[in-house]
């Protein structure tokens, strides 16, 4: 069952891949979305039935297609493995590609290369599951790097404009630079247990046999990994840019897959991170910087879809903060509620887009909510979930995660979050409002939304109203489901109930004043942030990390390029050729002049000759 | 079944020769040339059925040729060589195929004679047999360059053949002075592989002779500060002799390190071992960077293939199953995947007569078919996981890492080093706003039917390469039982 | 009288000659100049001749003279053909041997 | 008596070698030096006679007949007589401005090769012997037993040379008119 989870989506892609490459004209279009669809559909209902499996106590399901390779102790297997964390993932994963698939049939319909689109798409999911489901870390790290790989794709979809590909590069050489620190991360691992098998299992069981040092290294050089993947300090900068790509491929990537990979990696390898408590602290400040750093850009951002760029990266910081503290199964349910919300507001967003003619910028927009009923209800919802507002889903995952923070005593990861949770419900609202709200500054013309795109948005809201339930602390009044189910090596906090009620209400305030905060300065009428202070100036551009990285990474390879081209090479290596050539020349040129035709200059050389054999002779035999 | 090998060699030779005397038709030769190719990949696939991977060396013919001066017609296949001939053997079929419309006559003999030239220098086991064999390859790319090549090329080949003549020198005053010991010690001249490799030589000859042997491999790969022909041979070359040479020439010289080197001067390697694993590393990231400031496509990989190529080197001197496997995999994708890469830009020029990629641009819209061919090549030169080049750096990285954590750490850079350039150079070649208003034809069936191989290759190393590795797993196990 | 004051004469013209040969452009001289070391090494054998009194030496000196005779006849032509061809007696004219000029 | 007179006639043979020496050496600096080739042939014919007159101090009579005969008698009056042919105009003499530079240059270059010239003839013999062998019916009966073969090369040489010397100097331009 396994397999075939993994290798439909590939085996679609494929065939999608070669018929549309054996004709590229824009016909077929039923095949595709058959085929495109159809391939995801039936592996949410293969996931979810090993779900269900294993909530009826069904033990770990190993499935091995092939050996990979066999050299030395190196011996790999394709192999899958679903314990209940991956049984998590897929299902969540393959349930929203699914709808996202379904309204991507609807978004791309006109596209030309609707059939390459899919192609891609399944590729993504595809590389997604095989990340997920991996047995061992080599299979994982291949699936790793087939999403980064595959967004690439996505995000340079639209190929004819140059920006495009630009983000494309970007996204993939920082995920690359991610991938750079993964794999050292696997080698060291492999290199320190070799001979003991390399599948996750067997790992869990030798880890006590590596020194601490190097497994202090492992972990870091395998968050580095994390760090690319889901868009962390200091490797977030692509995140943005990805917004190049169509909107179900953003959508893909900020709910279901791709980002939520570094989360995930964490968890797997959670067996390794408990052991390392510092280096969970690290992370978890890593994610607080990012949580804080992504929802200050995202409040003085115009673009709809950045903005929500900005919001993922932000949430995936609370996610990291929860893993960072050994609070695994938290981390994972915020990023199974996140996945919800996320995909439901970026595909609001995409039907705005569609609906308002390609106008992406929230400031010429407004007052949508008569036209278009349904996505104003549906991102309502969203909305209402990603700020933390009871009973919707990001509620009761974000308290979870604030809960820790405050147990675990780092008062200043925890003041950093909730400020980020008050400030994440400001900027939310003020796109909500200013999308809605407002009163647009000119009459907008909108388009008539297709049925694929508007259902899946309702079974989303639906999800992300409800998805929250399946977590519910005790406090609550739940029995956090999930966490039991997950059974990840969680470290345990203890708070007294009446704390977490303060936590939980002083969380609920602060989204409230930021709402608030937000109807006041956007409802009515929204204008476009001024770059009037330094300070605005200075988080409008992004705090200029860009055209840091431009100046400290880009400028110097190409200089060093350039001196290489121009210097090293000719100069200095050729140069040791050229002098021994020069010589040659310079020496050829003299016999040349020595050779001018007249025969008395000959008749002198041989006697030059002559006359020093003689002078040598005459020394040599004594005649003086 | 027993000569098979000598045909295996010879047979190009035998019917250049041939349709050489008939003065063949140029139709005739055409299909001749690819029917020597056809016959050849045949005999081989034959070898491959019978090998036997647990066995030394095989198919052994032995016949003396020179007997007075010990030079024995000496031929044998093991697993090592058996890598390189099969990837030889594969690449000239598409090669013909490419070459198709080529006019010109001497092209066609050019290719056959250099088949036989590079085939023979994998299979000698007489180290004079090998000079000889090493120099007959050397000859047709001279030709192919200084007659049929673009721009400098006069001067190109002239610089490829001087330099590569100094390391062929250096190599032949180190294979007679080993032949003179040899005679020294037993009191007869023999140049056998398996006969020089009982003679201990004292450590400061060891030395010399050791640089000598190397001289001719570095160059020829070529490591760093030995590179400079690379650029301008690669980029004045007709298509075939490019790939001939990134392909087949280069990986030789690694080849020769590991056959030669490796069984008559273990010990010595050892001491250059630090110098030209740092070297290797240099050249890792110098070619890489230096990629990223060239405007023309087929010099870009020419560097891009030294930077992989450097890292093949790294791994040969890494000793540990891992790095060697490593290595020896990486010889054999990397051949199939510069291959396809420098085809696809021979392509390119068919249809714009231009290799600047300033001026191309937009190809993705006019012809899907080919960017993704194109695409595929390049993204497997950069290693992507799914083709070979993934398994071969992965297996370097971790065979580094064994070696130990600082060398590991630096031979990662391997999955930066080709970020650097080939995504950059794909986004002005593939997409974007076409520059340039020259109609591109997508490629025809003949084109995909060639290509096509190559791809599929490619994506099995990837995918399963457990088909593969063991065919030189065990000889690779056994080689590190006699050095530990 | 001993055959030592011959031999420096002989030595003596020889390189006469030779400095001749080498110094002049004129052909007429080069020519003479030939004629003249072909000459002391006629001395020389009739001076050897002599010492040795043995007679082969002067016959052999006497074919010389003979052969002097020809190779005056063709030089002389040669000059005069070749002074009808260019109207100079300059040797350094005759240069066609020159690497230089090709380049 | 007998010594004195040999003392005498080595005074005697000495003197006259000694005039004949002068006379031969200024021929042969003169003939190298001027620059009118008419000097140059008069020069040239002094030295000529003076190696006559050697060749009869060394009692080879035939051969210093044979010397007058041929090289003055032929050869210098063959030379002076092209010279006269030509007669080559001041202008369309080559002009030699670094001629006694030169001179000095390949004396210098040359002194060691006379040096050890005349260093190795010294290894000789130097006494003379006193057997009277180059009489002239010697000589011709050498000339005619043992140097036969030469001698009839010669013969041919000679003829071939005049032949050759014809063919030379026929104009080229009227050739092609035949």
């Amino acid at each position: 069952m396994l397999n075939i989870i993994v290798i439909l989506p590939f085996l679609s892609a494929f065939i999608m891949a070669v018929v549309y490459l054996s004709n590229t004209k824009p016909q077929r279009y039923f095949f595709y979305t058959l085929i495109g669809v159809g391939s995801p559909t039936i592996i949410t209902i293969l996931s979810l039935l090993s779900a269900y499996e294993l909530l009826n106590g069904a033990p770990t399901i190993h499935t091995t297609l092939l050996t990979w390779i066999n050299i030395g102790e190196f011996n790999i297997d394709i192999s899958f493995m679903a314990d209940k964390l991956s049984v998590v993932m897929i299902s969540f994963i393959t349930f929203i590609a699914t709808f996202i698939h379904i309204y991507a049939a609807g978004y791309m319909k006109d596209d030309e290369a609707y059939g390459k689109f899919f192609s891609y798409f399944n590729l993504f999911i595809g590389s997604m599951l095989l990340l997920v489901l991996a047995d061992n870390p080599i299979m994982m790290f291949i699936g790793w790097e087939l999403v980064g790989l595959s967004s690439y794709l996505l995000i340079g979809f639209y190929h004819t404009e140059s920006q495009n590909i630009t983000a494309a590069n970007k996204a993939f050489i920082l995920n690359r630079v991610g991938d750079f620190g993964f794999i050292m991360g696997i080698a060291l691992l492999f290199v320190s247990l070799e001979g003991t098998g390399f599948t996750f299992s067997s790992i869990k069981e030798n880890i006590s046999l590596i020194p601490l040092d190097t497994l202090n290294l492992i972990g870091i050089f395998l968050f580095v990994g994390a760090m690319g993947k889901s868009a962390q300090i200091p490797l977030y900068v692509w995140l943005p840019d990805a917004m190049a790509g169509p909107t179900p491929v953003s959508a893909l990537i900020h709910a279901a897959t791709m980002v939520t990979a570094g989360v995930y990696m964490v968890a797997r390898y959670s067996f390794i991170y408990e052991e390392l408590p510092d280096v969970g602290l690290f992370i978890a400040y890593i994610g607080a910087f990012s949580a804080l750093l992504a929802a200050i850009i995202a409040s003085y951002q115009s673009d709809i879809k950045k903005i929500l760029a900005y919001s993922t990266m932000s949430q995936l910081g609370y996610m990291f903060i929860a893993v960072g503290l050994g609070a695994y199964s938290s981390g994972i349910f915020h990023v199974f509620t996140h996945a919800f919300f996320k995909a439901l507001l970026f595909m609001g967003a995409g039907g705005i887009i569609i609906a308002l003619h390609h106008e992406q910028n929230i400031f010429k927009m407004g007052g949508l909510k008569k036209q278009l009923k349904l996505v104003y209800i549906t991102m309502f919802i969203a909305t209402l979930a990603i700020s933390g507002i009871p009973p919707f889903a990001g509620f009761f995952s974000k308290d979870a995660i604030l809960m820790t923070t405050y147990a675990s005593e780092h008062y200043l990861i925890w003041i950093m979050a909730t400020f980020t949770a008050g400030l994440t419900a400001f900027y939310m609202f003020r796109l909500f409002f200013s999308v809605f709200h407002a009163t647009p500054k000119e009459p907008l013309s909108v388009h008539s939304l297709d049925k694929s795109i508007t259902y899946p948005l309702i079974v989303l809201a639906f999800g992300s109203a409800t998805a929250g339930f399946l977590g519910v602390n005790a406090a609550y009044g739940g029995d956090a489901l999930i966490n039991n189910f997950l059974a990840l090596p969680d470290r345990l906090t203890h708070i007294s109930h009446s704390t977490e009620y303060l936590l939980g209400g002083l969380n609920v305030l602060l989204a409230l004043s930021g709402m608030l905060l937000a109807y006041k300065m956007f409802a009515a009428t929204a204008n476009e942030p001024i770059e009037n202070t330094f300070f605005s100036k200075l988080i409008i551009n992004k705090f200029y990390v860009d055209e840091f990285y431009v100046m400290l990474i880009v400028k110097p390879i190409h200089l060093s390029s350039h001196l290489i081209a121009n210097f090293i090479d000719p100069k200095i290596i050729d140069g040791f050729i050229s002098i021994q050539i020069n010589t040659y020349t310079k020496v050829a040129v003299l016999f040349s002049k020595l050779q001018n035709g007249q025969v008395r200059y000959y008749a002198l050389y041989i006697l030059t000759g002559l006359s020093l054999m003689s002078c040598y002779m005459i020394y040599k035999l004594g005649v003086i | 079944m027993s000569n098979i090998l000598t045909n295996i060699i010879f047979l190009p030779l035998f019917i250049a020769v041939i349709l050489g005397v008939l003065r063949a038709p140029l139709k005739l030769l055409k299909v001749g040339a690819f029917f020597s190719s056809i016959l050849v990949l045949l005999l081989v696939v034959f070898v491959i059925i019978d090998f036997d991977p647990k066995g030394n060396m095989q198919l052994i013919t032995y016949l003396p040729w020179i007997q007075s001066a010990g030079i024995f017609y000496y031929i044998g296949v093991d697993a090592l060589s058996l890598v390189v001939l099969t990837l030889i053997v594969l690449l000239m079929p598409p090669l013909y195929l490419y070459m198709y419309h080529e006019k010109r006559k001497g092209y066609w003999y050019n290719m056959m004679i250099l088949q036989t030239g590079v085939t023979g220098a994998v299979l000698s086991l007489d180290l004079m047999l090998f000079y000889l064999f090493w120099e007959t390859m050397l000859l047709p790319i001279f030709i192919m360059i200084g007659m049929y090549g673009s721009g400098m090329h006069q001067y190109n080949s002239m610089k490829i053949t001087l330099m590569t003549i100094l390391g062929s020198m250096s190599m032949l005053f180190s294979i007679l002075y080993i032949g003179y010991i040899y005679f020294e010690t037993y009191g007869i001249w023999s140049f056998s592989l398996d006969k020089l490799s009982l003679l201990s030589f004292n450590p400061q000859t060891s030395l010399w002779l050791t640089a000598g042997f190397l001289l001719a491999f570095v160059i020829k790969i070529p490591l760093v500060g030995f590179h400079t022909w690379m650029a301008p041979a690669y980029g004045s070359a007709p298509t075939p002799a490019v790939v001939i040479m990134s392909s087949i020439m280069a990986k030789l010289g690694i080849y020769g390190i590991w056959r030669f080197g490796f069984t008559l001067f273990e010990e010595t390697l050892l001491f250059y071992t630090p110098f030209i694993i740092t070297i290797a590393l240099i050249g890792l990231l110098y070619y890489a960077i230096r990629a990223v400031s060239e405007n023309n496509l087929r010099r870009m990989f020419a560097y891009s293939s030294g930077s992989h190529l450097s890292l093949i080197a790294l791994g040969l001197f890494v000793n540990n199953i891992y790095a060697w496997g490593g290595s020896l995999y990486f010889i054999a994708t990397h051949a199939l995947a510069s291959a396809g890469m420098f085809i696809m830009i021979g392509l390119t020029y068919q249809r714009f007569r231009t290799l600047d990629i300033n001026s191309l641009g937009g190809i993705a819209q006019k012809a899907p078919l080919f960017t993704f061919f194109f695409a595929f090549f390049a993204l497997s030169i950069a290693g992507i996981p799914g083709t070979g080049g993934f398994v071969a750096e992965l297996l370097i990285i971790i065979g580094a890492f064994k070696e130990n954590f600082i060398l590991g750490f630096l031979t990662s850079f391997t999955m930066l080093s080709a970020m650097i350039y080939i995504f950059w150079m794909l986004q002005r070649v593939l997409f974007g706003q076409p520059n340039n208003s020259t109609p591109f034809a997508d490629l025809n069936i003949k084109e995909t039917l060639m290509l096509l191989p190559l791809v599929i290759l490619l994506i099995l190393t990837g995918v399963v390469p457990s088909l593969f590795t063991p065919y030189f797993e065990p000889y690779l196990t056994q080689l590190l039982g006699v050095a530990s | 009288m001993s055959p030592d004051l011959f031999y420096l004469l002989v030595s003596l013209l020889f390189s006469i000659g030779l400095v001749g040969l080498l110094s002049r452009k004129n052909l007429f001289v080069i020519y003479m100049s030939i004629e003249l070391m072909l000459s002391s090494v006629n001395l020389l054998l009739a001076t050897l001749s002599k010492v040795l009194g043995d007679a082969n030496g002067s016959v052999m000196a006497l074919l010389i003279i003979a052969i002097i005779a020809a190779e005056a006849a063709l030089f002389l032509a040669m000059i005069i053909h070749l002074y009808k061809e260019i109207r100079t007696i300059d040797a350094d004219e005759f240069n066609q041997l020159s690497e230089a000029e090709q380049c | 008596m007998a010594k004195r007179a040999v003392v005498q006639n080595n005074m005697l043979e000495l003197i006259i070698f000694s005039i004949l020496t002068l006379f031969m050496l200024s021929g042969a600096i003169v003939m190298i030096t001027s620059k009118q080739t008419l000097f140059s042939a008069f020069g040239f014919l002094i030295t000529m006679v003076g190696l006559a007159g050697m060749f009869a101090l060394l009692d080879s009579r035939f051969l210093a007949i044979a010397q007058i005969m041929v090289s003055i008698g032929a050869v210098v009056v063959l030379s002076l007589l092209t010279i006269l042919t030509i007669n080559a105009r001041e202008s369309n003499l080559p002009d030699e401005p670094n001629k006694y530079k030169w001179m000095v240059f390949s004396s210098l270059l040359i002194a060691p090769i006379t040096f050890l010239l005349y260093k190795s003839l010294l290894t000789l013999n130097s006494n003379f012997s006193d057997m009277p062998t180059s009489t002239s019916k010697v000589v011709g009966e050498l000339l005619f037993s043992q140097w036969v073969l030469p001698f009839e090369i010669v013969s041919i040489l000679l003829l071939t040379a005049m032949l050759g010397a014809i063919i030379i100097v026929k104009d080229p331009r009227k050739k092609e008119e035949v």
